[in-house]
């Protein structure tokens, strides 16, 4: 039976002014897209917090997080040696194809994305839009062909949004980031394209149907039935 | 033992999950055996099926959330196709959670839940009334007992009512459903609340308000079920903030029968078992033999 | 500019200290300016002295507390002579509390403080009402609209109704208030809650139940001050689970002229001065000249 | 104008199955007897905890704590280095008294009296009840005359309570411990007899009327007016 299972920090790094990555013992190999529930509280914030899988190497899972809230901003006090409650892995992850491949990541999105570019076999391109601090790049290079960066105030690479420097030239694509990013980078993919959709999450494992997404097969659990979608699926409409 | 007697059924125990946070059971399958516990509440049906409500559903709040799921369901029938049949399959006691916009689709679904095995049916009776301008059924006695007085004909299984604590008096409430033919009742349901983004400067939810569970509201629903059983005869079910064993022991000796663990699933997918075991832990302890010694006891 | 116009005064921003929860003020002398603040509202004074209740009289919940203080205080006339004068020696906005168990002593209290140089009177009409059974005057309109029209002559100063959020409908009764000559409603106050303590086997407090308040009651509190705010037109101020200046511009959006801190203030003694900056910079940044701009804007 | 203030964490150090001591860095040295509010939390507890003052050097701060509750659990759990928030010194504490003095203490009762000891100047006996496990026994001995013991189980100094110990030969005495042992001192000694009171708080400061205490001067409140009163007028009549 699984349950939540208490973990140790091992690292709590601050990579910018909000992002960091946190490091806890762990075996578990996931697949790539996939996600975890973290409670490191009990009262305020009450429910668990969904973080996708950033890195694992079958000892440790790293999760990359920014600090937009209570819960983030707990998580980024910790140190090593404390424990946190962690459920998983949960939800339906990326499925990894061959050939050509583009992987496109807007700030925080790109969480799930450098674990997913070591997975993939091909060649694999990778786009990474920021607002203004720039970071995690030197992790994606041994694992991609070719990097494509943009910042919105010009302060590293393409001044603007990375979906500008998007061509659609790949046997498939993957992103993540919020959704006015992800509709963009659907407009400009014609292929195969799967998105990692967020959405407020309260159980993570289907059970409250507060994580609905429109697609063409009616209202799905983004964490039962995703996180990970084929872009044809998505229905933009509240968008 | 921790077995309890409801409308003539034993219960392994009195912890029933919630309507609306445990589905239809499938989900918690992987992290408990379902059949441990007292009950399932399945999540509530309407007659039509319903998509539910748009707009972002979650919101936390100090030691709670809010919920604006707006029913979301495979309606009455579907759920007696597709669901039910596993919930059977479960050695437990099974509720199906019923609500509705109108007296018509009350009284259809109450009638197919019915013909089925269901062990009883739950009258949510929190859904705003469509035809009498959007108030819900559960705030005045009137429109309550008119609810109660409709199905009551169709079903010879027991019928619990689930009152709303946004019930204009929750004692006249409680007893004007017992009279009009409950068998049961269960509170609470969730505080109608608000949440505002005030960057957007808009409500946090589309339909503005939303329903507002966890443990910030277990001192009210606590005074509520002592309120009612201090009101009325026939049995209670208590919920609304329950996380732990010490908050079952709490209702129970405020007067209910069992009680139901909702949002605090989320926290916790096995918290349930945790419960089950904490209270047979204390009645180890404490000598008690059937929670009956202790049930009501704050007078 | 984080002015507000109070019945026809200019507070400096506001931030007023909510009855029960800042004394008469001198305790908080040590650890703010308290001329910075927008008002402060006397702990609730009835004729007679009261000693307050027994046994325990605070017990913490999640996110929130339970008290059964009793309304402890010296007395109107006792106020009158020992605090009112420190008080006014501040240049702050100055509300009296006022509670009674007979419609006798609310006239006569109202009265006394009608002579006396406070800004406004706040009638908390929470407390039970001794001649028809116990019952709080604040549930049903007709016990508060009775004691709204009895108090209402012997006063020219701004009056103001503190809500129950126990009411049995919080709309008709701010219209019922409003009707019955008050010049402004102030909520929420406490909830009605209960606490039980499973070894004992008895309530926590001797009175059962006590008031529960803190962060856990603000979505609720929240979502009646837009009830009220909709449906009467006389000032709102609004309270229940204000712990920061986000909660504040809540409470204002949600149609609340001025705001209370209650239970916060025991968590931080100067969290009011922290909440008054909170408004100052999110004005600026936002751009809102007047805090009327943003309003009841939540419709 | 005071606040709470946010002081690192030096030591927290476990002394017995329940009990703990925690160093905070504060140069404060307030009158024996006092106690601060203390603040680990934000959400679940809400409110601060009182705790005595157990030690005080001119630089750090001693609370000698039983993990009861929420709030004791999480100070258990807290490292060194870690942050906590206190307000005061608050409330009034022992008036130092000279000649044959007593100190009578039960369980988590003693935390105030050691650093009481250290300031007394007279000849002092300290009397320290315990249920089962005797502790901060070798921290008294440097400042005291004679130390007397008792456990209810009698694994350590006589069997019984420390009260039966107690004789009325002192020119003062000071109490501190559960209202029966309180009461049962008081029964014992009809000289000077000083009284540390506890209560449930949450404002800490005289403000909420929560903590009162029936006295012959009428309701006083603990935090404001004690946590000490003079023996003679306490009345005990809700015990
Ligand atoms: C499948 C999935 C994977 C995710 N992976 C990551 C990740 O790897 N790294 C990362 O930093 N974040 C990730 N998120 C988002 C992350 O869950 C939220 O940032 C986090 O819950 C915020 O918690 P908080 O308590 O700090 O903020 P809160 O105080 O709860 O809220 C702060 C802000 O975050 C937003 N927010 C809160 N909860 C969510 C949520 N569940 N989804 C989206 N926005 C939310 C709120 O609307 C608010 O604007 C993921 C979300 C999902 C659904
Ligand atoms: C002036 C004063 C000085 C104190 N000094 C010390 C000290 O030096 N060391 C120490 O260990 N404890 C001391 N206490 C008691 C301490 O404050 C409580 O043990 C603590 O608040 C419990 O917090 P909790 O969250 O762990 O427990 P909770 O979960 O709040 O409750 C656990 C138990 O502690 C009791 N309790 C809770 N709050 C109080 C309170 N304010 N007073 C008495 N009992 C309470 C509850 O009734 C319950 O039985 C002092 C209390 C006062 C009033
Ligand atoms: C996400 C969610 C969905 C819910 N759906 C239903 C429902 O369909 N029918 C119903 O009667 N109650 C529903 N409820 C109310 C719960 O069954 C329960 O009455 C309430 O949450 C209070 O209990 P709790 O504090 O333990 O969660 C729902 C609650 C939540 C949080
Ligand atoms: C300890 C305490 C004492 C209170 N005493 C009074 C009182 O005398 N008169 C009154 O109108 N309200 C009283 N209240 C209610 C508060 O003024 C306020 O309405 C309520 O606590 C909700 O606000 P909060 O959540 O910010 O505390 C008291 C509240 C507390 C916690
Ligand atoms: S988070 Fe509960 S269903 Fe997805
Ligand atoms: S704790 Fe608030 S008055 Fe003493």
């Amino acid at each position: 039976m699984e349950a939540y299972r208490k973990v140790i920090v091992l690292e709590n790094t601050q990579l910018t002014s909000d992002m960091y990555e946190m490091k806890v013992e762990l075996a578990d190999l996931p697949q790539p897209g996939q996600f975890y529930m973290l409670r490191a509280w009990a009262g305020v914030p009450y429910l668990p917090r969904p973080f996708s899988v950033c890195d694992a190497d079958g000892k440790s899972l790293s999760f990359l997080y920014q600090k937009t809230g209570k819960g983030t901003e707990i998580m980024a006090q910790m140190r090593s040696g404390d424990h946190i409650d962690i459920l998983g892995p949960l939800g339906k992850g990326y499925p990894l194809k061959e050939g050509n491949v583009a992987i496109i990541g807007g700030g925080v999105g790109i969480a799930p994305l450098l674990y997913l570019a070591k997975n993939l076999e091909g060649p694999v391109d990778v786009y990474l839009g920021f607002k203004q601090e720039a970071f995690f790049i030197e992790r994606f290079k041994p694992h991609v062909r070719q990097i494509f960066i943009s910042t919105e105030n010009g302060s590293w690479g393409h001044k603007g949004f990375v979906t500008e420097l998007l061509t659609d030239s790949y046997d498939a694509a993957y992103a993540c980031g919020n959704m006015l990013m992800m509709k963009a980078v659907k407009d400009k993919i014609d292929g195969l394209l799967y998105l990692s959709l967020e959405s407020h999450m309260a159980c993570g494992i289907g059970a409250c149907l507060g994580c609905v997404q429109k697609t063409a097969q009616g209202q799905l659990c983004v964490c039962k039935d995703g996180p990970v979608f084929e872009s044809r699926e998505v229905l933009f409409d509240d968008y | 033992m921790t077995t309890i007697n409801l409308f003539g059924k034993t219960l392994k125990n009195p912890v029933i999950a919630a309507s609306g946070t445990f589905g239809f059971g499938r989900e918690y399958q992987k992290y408990m055996d379902l059949s441990a516990l007292g009950g399932i509440s399945s999540k509530g049906l309407t007659w039509d099926k319903r998509a539910g409500n748009s707009g972002q559903r979650i919101f936390e709040t100090a030691s709670g959330m809010m919920n604006s799921i707006g029913l979301q369901n495979p309606s009455v029938l579907g759920f007696i196709k597709e669901e039910l049949p596993f919930m059977l399959g479960l050695d437990t006691y099974i509720l199906a959670n019923l609500g509705g916009s109108t007296t018509e689709d009350y009284v259809r679904g109450v009638a197919e839940l019915d013909a089925t095995a269901v062990d009883a049916i739950e009258l949510n009776i929190s859904c705003p009334n469509v035809k009498e301008g959007g108030m819900a059924f559960g705030i005045r006695c009137l429109d309550a007992k008119s609810i109660v007085e409709a199905v009551r004909p169709f079903t010879t299984k027991p019928l619990i009512v689930k009152l709303s604590p946004n019930a204009e008096d929750i004692k006249a409430m409680a007893y004007t459903c017992a009279q009009a033919g409950a068998d049961g009742l269960s509170l609470v349901n969730t505080f109608n609340a608000l949440a505002i983004d005030i960057m957007t400067r808009k409500p946090v939810f589309h339909n503005v308000t939303a329903g507002l569970s966890g443990p910030c509201i277990k001192p009210i629903a606590l005074r509520m079920v002592r309120d009612v059983a201090l009101t009325v005869d026939i049995p209670i079910i208590g919920l609304g903030g329950i996380t732990c064993w010490q908050d079952v022991i709490e209702f129970i000796m405020a007067g209910s029968t069992a009680i139901q663990v909702g949002t605090a699933n989320f926290y916790d997918p096995v918290v349930m078992k945790k419960i089950i075991l904490g209270i047979e832990n204390f009645m180890q302890k404490e000598g008690i033999k059937d929670l009956e010694e202790i049930r009501g006891i704050i007078r």
